[in-house]
């Protein structure tokens, strides 16, 4: 994703309780669905989202409702030479942890709880944890939409999974 | 638009005896999932013929709402209480493949399905 | 509403464009609901957001979707001292007008439009229009949840519009 | 929870010839008023027997909403056309009291009473 080609973000700060999750969800799914996602990849986006403010809000702050979270959203309005998309930066001031050790239960062995990282593997194309200067994580997840109206990217062609895709315009 | 008021988040039925039917009526996250878990240890008991969970009026669920039916999936299963989970919506469905979890669990289309099963 | 009773305020930025009212409705819904609104109020509040946050997309920005609109929403919890309620400030760069000029239609002259100035001031407790320094308008509305557990306010006992008040606990 | 597309937002129903049904199918706003004003102003021409507007699956409505629909009605006022509004929520109809519009429309409990009268 080109910086130059990002509209203006949309910043929201909030606080580490669940009640904001809803008001979250709708707004990051109502700009998914600005830049070309389907009803089902904003879907999918806001999951993504939700996941990463319960697991600031469960592990980050041990269920603190009362501390600050960040979040940027950068809507890419598709044009000529990029695909559509979106990025999510979520930004905290709990306690820092390496990135290499935030990762997801073996999905094999089904128990409770363990699914959150790997639904924010899943859902976006990218997604990054890095400590921030100072105090606190910070989350980027991005994704590109796919453009149905034009031919599909090399390598995709032959996947036949989207039948969208491989209409060719 | 606003959410359903928490108190009547989840509605309980019970079409014949020993049977229960429990109907989450909006989106399940983690500030619902507890009123959930709690309406499923307060009628998931032993001696139980049937437990069925009603998704068709759920758009959304997140982790926390797939571990608290993981979770009463296993009671149900010490208690030998089979449990259907029926009408999944398609964003929901999506949900469970993306966390491999449509294998593990009874899924059936339509709550005559799991009563006839 | 006192200060200190305040819990820590939800600050959005976003533009002005009417993408974004779903998401800014649903985010005041949920803080609504939490404080003690009852769904038909927290939608009611969400309706006078969306009709401020219209306002300034046609009248301030001229219908411009790239401009900035600032929301804080202080939630206060009900305590022993204070009922429960909300507090939304709207901030933007947009043009300043007068705010004696911001004002409803006659609402017997049925006509389209003319309606949002009206059905804030409907809906919430205070609706209060000024110039920010330097340069745009901020709109600061508020609205105190009842509390149907308890003896109603002086004043308010004998109006009988509202059953739930007129209960004596 | 994510919005219908607002491709498919308005659906256009004709029980039988010469009545025509518009059914919004989500949230009525600023960014949706647009498309609703559009498919009444192509479906409510002279000539028409009735046309009725389901806003049974509305939710919420704003006063760009409301402008849409008073406009329509002087359309249909213009043209003859009887227009009822029909199987309106709670939350929609509370909209239309405080803004002192519910005696200006014919608003009707359901769709067979706007097709009966
Ligand atoms: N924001 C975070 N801060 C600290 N640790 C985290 C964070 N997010 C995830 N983790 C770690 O990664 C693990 C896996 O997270 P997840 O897949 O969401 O499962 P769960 O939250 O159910 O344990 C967590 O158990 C936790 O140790
Ligand atoms: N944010 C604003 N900036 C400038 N003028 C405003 C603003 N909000 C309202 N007004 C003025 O107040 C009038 C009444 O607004 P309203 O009751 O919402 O009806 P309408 O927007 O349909 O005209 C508007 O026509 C406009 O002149």
């Amino acid at each position: 994703m080109t910086p130059m080609s990002r509209s203006k973000p949309i910043k929201i700060e909030l606080v580490s309780d669940p009640m904001y999750l809803c008001g979250a969800r709708e707004l990051v799914s109502s700009i998914a669905h600005r830049v070309g996602f389907g009803d089902m990849e904003c879907s999918k986006i806001a999951l993504a989202l939700d996941e990463a403010m319960c697991n600031i809000i469960r592990h980050g702050y041990n269920k603190a409702t009362d501390r600050p979270i960040w979040l940027t959203i950068y809507p890419q309005q598709p044009d000529e030479t990029t695909y559509g998309g979106i990025e999510i930066i979520i930004e905290d001031e709990a306690k820092q942890v390496d990135p290499s050790t935030i990762c997801g239960r073996d999905l094999a062995d089904i128990k409770p709880g363990g699914l959150g990282v790997h639904i924010m593997r899943e859902v976006m194309d990218q997604v990054v944890f890095e400590k921030r200067n100072g105090t606190g994580m910070r989350l980027k997840m991005s994704k590109s939409a796919p453009r149905p109206d034009e031919a599909p990217r090399i390598g995709q062609r032959s996947s036949g999974s989207n039948p969208a895709q491989a209409r060719i315009s | 638009m606003a959410a359903a008021s928490d108190n009547d988040f989840v509605r309980t039925e019970s079409p014949e005896t020993g049977v229960v039917i429990l109907v989450p009526t909006a989106d399940i996250d983690m500030s619902r999932s507890p009123i959930l878990r709690s309406a499923i240890k307060s009628e998931l008991k032993p001696g139980l013929d049937r437990m069925i969970i009603d998704l068709g009026e759920v758009q959304y669920m997140d982790s926390s709402g797939l571990a608290t039916l993981v979770e009463a999936m296993r009671i149900a299963k010490s208690h030998a209480v089979p449990l259907h989970l029926v009408s999944m919506t398609t964003k929901v469905r999506a949900i469970f493949e993306i966390a491999r979890l449509d294998a593990f669990f009874s899924i059936k289309d339509s709550r005559q399905e799991a009563l006839d099963c």
